[in-house]
């Protein structure tokens, strides 16, 4: 499942779906909204694209790694302190391959996913500065 | 002919997204930009220097391709596409 | 929670309570029976020690990667392909903690904790072998 | 005086475990395991070599702490004791 959604998952659901056979590992990542002193965080994505990229990674990260199994799922939308951002899944048959690949994913989901986060805080917002490979970000 | 030019994040706060405008055969990526821009001095100011051109961490893409801001002078946008400028992404 | 234990455990449920203040990044890790032509795999622990041990490991890696919360469930008894052998949460500010920390906790855990494993196959038994620092295993 | 034997795994297959026994006062922790192993040839094998030295490979505790092998011939049981003696683990 490669999604860019409002809604959370479960994912102990994942988890047993992600058990294909030949499993030997699950890694499971799970990125959570920090309490940086913010009240709630909101995220925008560029839908179609993100969806595509997302789907690139994953079918790369399967490849490169042997992955039997892949989930993406990047929420959007309004999300409270503690909420689930993104939760990717990857199964294979040995830890490594389960842990590089899992790695791989978040990494290159940090490079190029057309989405982006703001911090609302009490004094106002805050968009969370990015970092693209050709320059530097935004002062 | 027709596009739509979609802005994301703060450069969408500025100046909005998904607008629909009527351009003249030819149009190039970046003159379109800087028309469709120059409605919000401040949106402006956030996508080029004082020369005019895209500052260099602003992405561009044509109908879901990165285009290089290299390029995008010499690009011309072709009726029904989708134009997407957008600051450097922060997702994970 | 550190346990060596028969029954299963839910993952959502120990993920959601990994979220403790200043959790930017939750990683699990699941280790599974894997489909090795096996019918069933048999766990055995000396569980007091394996017990200390585990907490141990998990007190270390929590200094060494600042992580907020740890937990590490160890099955014993018999377990069926595709079922969870060993469950590891871990959270963290930010993921390369999570990701470190709880690679270090399955590494030490292989290298030392006295569980044993046998698969059981069509044909009778194997004992998996292990692998100790002082020494090769049993041929 | 008592001590309790736990064998693990291959070892406890071979020789059972939970051995309460008696043993004299002075008895070592190497003498003590060859001579309860010794009821079970394959069971002694497993753990001794032909030179009734410990395999190297055989991991010695004593309540719960590790005794080197080097150290087991010279190393007192005491009454109460829990002496474990297992293969090398393989969890995770």
């Amino acid at each position: 499942m490669i999604a860019v959604q409002t809604g959370d998952v479960d994912i102990g659901a994942l988890i047993t779906a992600a058990k294909k056979q030949g499993t030997g590992a699950v890694v499971v990542f799970d990125g959570v909204v920090r309490d940086d002193e913010i009240t709630e965080m909101e995220l925008e994505a560029y839908e179609e694209v993100a969806v595509k990229e997302l789907e690139k990674i994953a079918q790369d990260a399967t490849g490169q790694f042997r992955l039997l199994h892949v989930d993406i799922i990047h929420r959007i939308g309004s999300l409270a302190v503690g909420e689930n951002i993104l939760i990717i899944v990857v199964s294979a048959g040995h830890r490594p391959a389960a842990y590089a690949g899992s790695r791989y994913i978040i990494e290159e989901i940090k490079k190029g996913v057309p989405i982006w986060k703001k911090e609302l805080t009490k004094d106002g917002g805050r968009w969370v500065p990015g970092d693209h490979g050709h320059g530097k970000g935004p002062a | 002919m027709t596009v739509k030019i979609r802005f994301f994040a703060r450069f969408r706060e500025l100046l909005g997204t998904d607008i629909v405008t009527d351009v003249a055969p030819g149009m190039m990526f970046t003159s379109l930009i800087t028309t469709v821009s120059r409605k919000n001095p401040a949106g402006y100011a956030a996508i080029f220097d004082e020369n005019g051109t895209f500052h260099e961490f602003v992405i561009l893409m044509k109908n879901g391709k990165r285009i290089e801001i290299a390029d995008a002078a010499k690009t011309p946008v072709e009726d029904g596409d989708e134009i997407a400028v957008f600051p450097p992404v922060a997702g994970g």
